[in-house]
């Protein structure tokens, strides 16, 4: 079997991904940083809220440890739903221009992202809007635009560099806040800048071997009844983003947890050797020893499980498929890249169960009401 | 005659670094009695003064007013940071280079000025140009 | 078979559930808790944390509103309640950092109060988020029906349950309606003690929440245990072997706990997300006839109206779908779907105390059905972790002040 | 005898507001003809003044002079906030948070072109002021 004649649209992003790393990283400029965030802004920001739906809300809480760590701006990470409908509007415009409000929405059409923005707008929060389309209904009611500049031709299916677009433009701006508070000086500002494209050029490097190790993962668990994802906190993102590929791609069953819930829930699954366990562990994570514990339930349990980690295949148990990626220069750095294992291996599960993604081909899908869930009829309410 | 010599250094935020002695090595390698000498700080947001060598508390206070003429503010129109923009006037302010006469090989100043190079942004690897002229 | 044919500890529990709280909230008076932590203590924190593991963790989710007091300060001119933050136990004891304020030399971290929940008192997380809180000279609270645990001792002050030990090997109703009535109540307490409502304001808010409990009284719980019964007969009929929660806010707590009740009883697979997201990700599961839906859909919830057109994509894509709500008119919702029209509470921060008991009858039935043993306690493989080493061992870490 | 009132305004960022008006408007509502008008503002990044009210430029003026005696820097002590925050602390103590005008003949004592005005060195926010009428 070659690994060739089953590539889908994850595997031929993964192809192109340094070049789109260079295009964000070319687009987002200072000049376009500072015409976002104005020095005043910033330091009028005393919260930043990052929200999203989807892989964009992912984004904003695998960026939120660069904005703690560089920013030192209080972040929170929020569903968008949560954002518009649910969280106190004493918590918006308590002071001029306080939180910062970033949306994401790469597309820019869904309606709770405008709806989002108009409602921190409406108590006097300040609002910017990340988005690959700068004339879209969610760009129109934002007070800032920034424009990742995606390039064009990325083939239609499930997202990973439209969401890399998102991690680099989070973590470009929480750079940009950090010089202009002078928590970083200019050599760290440019050095993680670096990093970035460093980080970058060294995963893409690894990529053939991560895809002949997921090709060969893909035909062992392309019969699992679920996946079990589990990561901490900016490596919940990576896990649930999986969680979601397997969704969009192949449309399985699939659930995620924390390492320390999962010993208290996720733990009782019935029969846990049809179930693929994938474990989001990084070597300087606060929480490394309590993973390492919960993969030793994992490896009592006798699930298939891998585990994507920084560190070496000798930490994890012998039976573990363990996914070793470069170490990067800043810890923040590896969500932008980790969830590629996964995708990759989504992808060749796709396609070697013969399934179209987004369930196109199936008539229960191929409805009005269904093709219409993310605008069509969905009103704005400010609440 | 003409000798030219480039160096770094690592500075830190807002710091000041003594470069005299970089100065009198460089005029000596050179080997020229008389003339000029020259040193240049090419950044837009370091520069430097030339101040009594001997009492630190001086140059303390130089920095202190330094700080207090030109604050960093936040309203500055250049946007990329309030330390970086007030360092731009401050190093427009007090100038990037300076000249001194030498003379029978050594700088007239000698045993009187320091020569120091001023940080301000920071901390940066920053470099400065000392050059030579004479015979 | 009918339902009555049935009887398990878990059903119990459930079946007991009104009479349970009533006695609980007998105990957990407001003077009790001011015996548990002085006013002029609690007066001093200016930002709550609550955490907890598993159904603690979903506790503190639904007892957030609360503490905000969100429904007095609206129109009565009363202050907003202290800020708080519900948080994952991993996420509070090793992520949770100083950028928050903590390196302010003090203030910022000496007014956080944070309230970690264990009923059992025995995993070791809880006890490190309380270790972790006096570390930087912050408050800490433990809420445990276990006075004498290691959690307890490591916290400075303990609001104990004072319940009797329930059977064991149970998927925990009763624990979770304690921890999410206690936290409540605290809330309260703290609001009135801040000046943030009074205390009047706090007794009729109390008394609210159980008029609400007790409209649960007698055929109303039968209907919905019939209803649940129904509802898992049907599921179990057509095969359902994937159940996907959806909710937001506070409602999500409900979601969340409903689907561990699943996994507890009967080893199931479960998954959960709010009504938005779920368009953009669960919307696409391959088998949708197999996957039952349950949606949380309050009228007295702001995303009420998402809530709607996220149910039409439901059954537009032909997923067997359960309606939990405290709607009075019903019609909204489509012929296809099964709906549990609860009782609506005059708070709306009430509804997580009683609006999971549809998920739990569900959830004890299909156990039963399938003779599933909670927890598969003696069976292959899950009894290689008999005494739950994997949270109870578990090694303590407590970071310190960082910078 | 005396008389209170709060106002309630809504600011822009760095701006001054004319509240002459309002103010000699509650000293009528008070009904007193001698005594004593207290005004107060119950914030700490803004405050009153009294001056000329016949030219907005001017207004702008005091504010950049302010500007350049206080400079927005990023580095005060008073991290907590912003540093409009902590600029607009100092700004408002030079300024003041509270005038005391003579009441006769049912009005407060102003000069031809004399003004109240209240300065807002943050903003835009919610603000509000108390006037307080008392009597001899």
């Amino acid at each position: 079997m070659d690994r060739r004649d089953y590539e889908n649209s994850l595997v031929k992003q993964s192809k192109v991904c340094q070049q789109t790393v260079e295009a964000v990283m070319n687009n987002i400029d200072y000049q376009a940083l500072g015409e976002v965030m104005p020095i005043k802004e910033i330091f009028d920001a005393q919260k930043i809220i990052i929200t999203g739906m989807g892989d964009s809300w992912l984004a904003g809480v695998a960026m939120k440890p660069v904005f703690e760590a560089v920013a030192k701006v209080e972040t929170d990470a929020m569903r968008a739903i949560e954002f518009s409908r649910h969280l106190s509007s004493k918590q918006l415009g308590f002071s001029p221009n306080t939180p910062m409000v970033i949306g994401i929405s790469v597309s820019g059409n869904p309606a709770r992202v405008a709806e989002c923005l108009q409602r921190a707008d409406h108590y006097g929060a300040n609002t910017i809007l990340i988005t690959d389309q700068p004339n879209s209904p969610s760009a129109q009611v934002a007070r800032h635009v920034l424009h990742v500049g995606l390039p064009e031709g990325t083939p239609y299916g499930p997202g990973a560099n439209s969401y890399i677009g998102s991690l680099v433009a989070l973590t470009l701006m929480a750079l940009r806040i950090g010089r202009v508070k002078n928590t970083i000086s200019q050599n760290q500002y440019e050095d993680m800048k670096k990093a970035i494209m460093d980080y970058t050029v060294e995963v893409c490097a690894k990529m053939e071997s991560f895809a002949d190790q997921a090709f060969e993962l893909a035909q062992t668990w392309k019969d699992l009844k679920a996946y079990d994802f589990i990561g901490d906190y900016a490596d919940y993102a990576t896990a649930f983003f999986g969680s979601a590929k397997v969704l969009e791609a192949f449309g399985g069953y699939t659930t995620y947890d924390d390492s320390e819930d999962w010993c208290h829930i996720n733990f009782f699954l019935k029969h846990p050797e049809t179930i693929g366990r994938v474990v989001i562990a990084n070597s300087d994570t606060p929480s490394f020893n309590r993973l390492k514990e919960t993969m030793a339930a994992i490896e009592k349990l006798e699930s298939p499980c891998m585990v994507v980690t920084d560190a070496d295949k000798s930490e994890f148990p012998a039976s573990f498929n363990v996914f070793t990626f470069p170490k990067p220069r800043y810890f923040w750095l590896a969500p932008i890249m980790q969830h590629w294992a996964f995708d990759l291996v989504a992808d060749y599960i796709c396609e070697l169960n013969g399934i179209t993604q987004f369930r196109r081909d199936m008539p229960a899908f191929d409805t009005e009401i269904g093709k219409k869930r993310l605008r069509g009829g969905t009103e704005i309410v400010i609440v | 005659m003409f000798y030219s010599e480039t160096r770094s250094i690592q500075t830190g935020k807002n710091t000041y670094h003594d470069i005299t002695g970089d100065m009198k090595e460089i005029l000596e390698k050179s080997g020229v009695k008389n003339g000029l000498l020259v040193v240049e700080i090419p950044h837009s947001t370091a520069g430097v003064m030339a101040t009594t060598g001997h009492v630190e508390a001086v140059r303390q206070d130089l920095v202190n007013e330094v700080k207090r003429l030109v604050p960093s503010r936040i309203n500055f129109l250049h946007e990329e940071s309030p330390d970086d923009a007030a360092g731009h006037i401050k190093c427009g302010l007090f100038g990037n280079s300076i000249t001194s006469i030498v003379k029978d090989g050594k700088m007239v100043s000698d045993g009187k000025l320091g020569y120091f190079l001023m940080e301000y942004d920071g901390p940066r690897a920053r470099k400065f140009v000392v050059a030579v002229m004479g015979e | 078979m009918t339902s009555k044919d049935y009887d398990s500890a878990m059903l119990r529990e459930i079946r007991n559930s009104v009479a349970h709280l009533n006695s609980f909230n007998a105990t957990q008076t407001f003077d009790y808790l001011a015996s548990c932590m002085p006013p002029e203590e609690i007066a001093k924190y200016r930002r709550v944390i609550l955490t907890g593991c598993g159904d603690s963790y979903c506790a503190g989710i639904a007892a957030k509103p609360v503490f905000e007091n969100v429904e007095s300060f609206k129109g009565t001119g009363m202050l907003p309640g202290t800020p708080t933050e519900a948080l994952r136990n991993i996420e509070f004891t090793r992520y949770y950092n100083t950028y928050r304020g903590w390196d302010f030399n003090g203030p910022n971290a000496y007014r956080t109060l944070v309230c970690a929940v264990s009923f059992s008192g025995g995993p070791m997380r809880p006890r490190e988020a309380m270790a972790r809180i006096n570390a930087v000279g912050g408050g800490s609270v433990a809420f445990t029906g276990n006075n004498n645990s290691n959690f307890a001792k490591e916290a400075k002050w303990v609001v104990n349950y004072n319940m009797a030990p329930g059977e064991p090997d149970v998927p925990q109703v009763r624990s979770y309606q304690a921890s999410c009535f206690s936290l409540m109540m605290f809330g309260l307490y703290m609001s009135y003690c801040k000046g943030q409502m009074t205390r009047a304001q706090a007794d009729e808010q109390r008394l609210a929440a159980m008029q609400y409990v007790n409209s649960f009284s007698g055929k109303v719980l039968a209907d919905i245990e019939e209803k649940a019964f129904a509802l898992a007969e049907k599921w179990e009929a057509i095969g359902v072997d994937l159940m996907d929660f959806v909710a937001e806010g506070a409602d999500y707590a409900t979601s969340f706990f409903g689907s561990a009740k699943m996994v507890e009883s009967f080893g199931g697979l479960t998954t959960h997300d709010d009504a938005e997201d779920w368009l953009h990700i669960n919307y696409f599961n391959r088998t949708p006839e197999k996957v039952g839906t349950f949606i949380i859909a309050n009228e007295t919830s702001p995303s009420f109206g998402r809530d709607l057109e996220t149910i039409k994509v439901m059954v537009d894509v032909g997923r067997p779908l359960a309606i939990i709500t405290d709607a009075e008119d019903i019609s909204v919702f489509p012929e296809e779907a099964t709906v549990f029209q609860l009782p609506k509470p005059k708070y709306r921060w009430a509804n997580p105390l009683m609006q999971h008991i549809p998920m739990d009858y569900v959830a004890a039935f299909v156990g039963l059905m399938r003779g599933e043993y909670p927890y598969r306690r003696n069976q292959a493989p899950h009894d290689r972790d008999p005494h739950a080493s994997r949270f109870i061992q578990s090694k303590m870490v407590v970071l310190g002040k960082e910078d | 005898m005396a008389y209170m009132e709060k106002t309630a305004l809504r600011t822009e960022f760095e701006s001054m507001t004319d509240i002459t008006a309002r103010v000699q408007e509650i000293v009528k509502k008070s009904g007193i003809k001698e005594g004593i008008c207290i005004v107060h503002c119950n914030h700490t990044t803004a405050g009153l003044m009294v001056t000329s009210f016949w030219d907005k430029r001017g207004h702008r003026d005091i504010m950049e002079q302010m500007d350049m005696l206080v400079p927005t820097r990023n580095d005060f002590h008073h991290q907590f906030d912003t540093p409009t925050d902590a600029s607009g602390h100092i700004k408002t103590a030079i300024f003041g948070t509270t005038l005391t005008l003579i009441v006769t003949g049912g009005k407060a004592l102003l000069g031809s072109s004399q003004g109240i005005l209240f300065a807002e060195f943050d903003g835009p926010r919610d603000r509000q002021y108390y006037v307080k009428v008392i009597e001899d």
